[in-house]
């Protein structure tokens, strides 16, 4: 069963990973993601992700299922952040942990292509010269990358 | 007289902005039955909504909190959300 | 230039990605891998890590500079442990940190995948019931995941 | 009289336990001058290096703390590495 939290306060990634390895030795790979704030060359004051209560953690624990179903894990947590975030602040977050490496991997890979195609969380640039930014732009790549685990080109 | 077409309609990022409001309840009339008719409908209901639904197709659509295609019925939803598409990780 | 330390005591996984995106603000992802120790059903008391003194980090060294190499990194670290580890203790750490997702993920994936079939390591097990176990073999599934990438179909 | 082949032989894992020792220096014969042909002449120095080379195919190798495949030619080396494929990570 997932862990997933949708927060503002900042996460601790080390006591995340810690949590799923706790108590039990049959864990052979644990991967973490951190999904952080870039300044973007220094014109970036502040992110502001907006999001939708509610469906944004069904959302994210729905892939998080589908990731449990894929592959067999033995922990998987999610944290997405909402609010202001500052450069240099973290984002997102995504553990896994398995027998074997390639399965945590590929399953925190899977969580992040869909997290990002499919969980409803929008940013917002705010810039240092005190233009108030626009909206970010959702990347084709990251379509493309959700869709590679769905033709089963991986 | 009960109306089943009485939902509430959520929107999000700058489609929220362009309306200026983060939710409403509408009550459309009984031919509109997908998201898609649904979002030319609310496009007729002045300036802001012709410019937040200006192009249809880049707007996703939600109903009761699970992503659905412009073609999906609407019929018995409690909640339709209208957002860009999602730019979180 | 890739941060690469052959161990025999502990590591802090979340020191070593901290240590990667102190004072900057341009990094966007970092993968952390973590290899464990699993006590394989409760046969293993220890694993006992031999390595060759010297070549190990030079060769690890050569794989993290390659990775350097194909992906846009921002740092990497790669910390192997050698001596007795016990079951839920820590074997390898890899953290890698890119402006984007998808970097970080590969280079951490290619390090691993090289670090087992090109470092000089090997495992012998010791059972709870005494006998001294067996060297670990090798396995083809690990040969072949290295070869994916020599062969660029990935 | 100098002699260019005198060089450090190091075993590791099940190599090393089969032979008995961790390194030695050894002084392989002028004919001998790649690290497969130096496998065939150092199984032929007894009972546990036999045991040890029983399947030249699976040993790796090394010169001067290098990969190398079994043609590789040895002229120069200071250390040439004998071993089991790596089980690490």
């Amino acid at each position: 069963m997932a862990t997933v939290r949708i927060q503002s306060e900042d996460f601790d990634a080390a006591a995340e990973a810690a949590a799923l390895t706790a108590d039990r030795k049959d864990v052979g790979a644990v991967v973490t993601f951190t999904g952080l704030c870039r300044d973007e060359a220094g014109r970036l004051a502040t992110l502001e992700l907006e999001h939708y209560p509610g469906m944004a953690e069904e959302e994210i624990e729905r892939v998080a299922a589908e990731a449990e179903k894929r592959w067999p894990l033995m922990g998987v947590t999610a944290i997405h952040r909402y609010g202001k975030i500052e450069p240099g602040g973290n984002i997102v977050l995504v553990v896994t942990a398995s027998a074997h490496r390639q399965a945590a991997f590929e399953a925190a890979e899977f969580l992040m292509d869909f997290l990002k195609t499919r969980a409803p969380f929008w940013k917002k640039e705010h810039n240092r010269d005190g233009t108030s930014g626009e909206w970010v732009s959702a990347k084709d790549a990251d379509d493309a990358a959700a869709d590679r685990w769905l033709q089963g080109n991986k | 007289m009960y109306r089943m077409n009485r939902m509430k309609a959520v929107y999000f990022a700058w489609v929220r902005e362009r309306i200026g409001k983060s939710d409403e309840e509408i009550d459309p009339p009984e031919y509109v039955t997908t998201v898609g008719e649904l979002i030319g409908w609310l496009a007729a209901r002045g300036e802001e909504y012709a410019y937040a639904f200006e192009k249809p197709s880049v707007i996703r659509t939600a109903i009761d909190r699970k992503h659905v295609r412009h073609d999906a019925k609407f019929a018995g939803a409690r909640e339709v959300a209208f957002f860009p598409p999602m730019t979180g990780g």
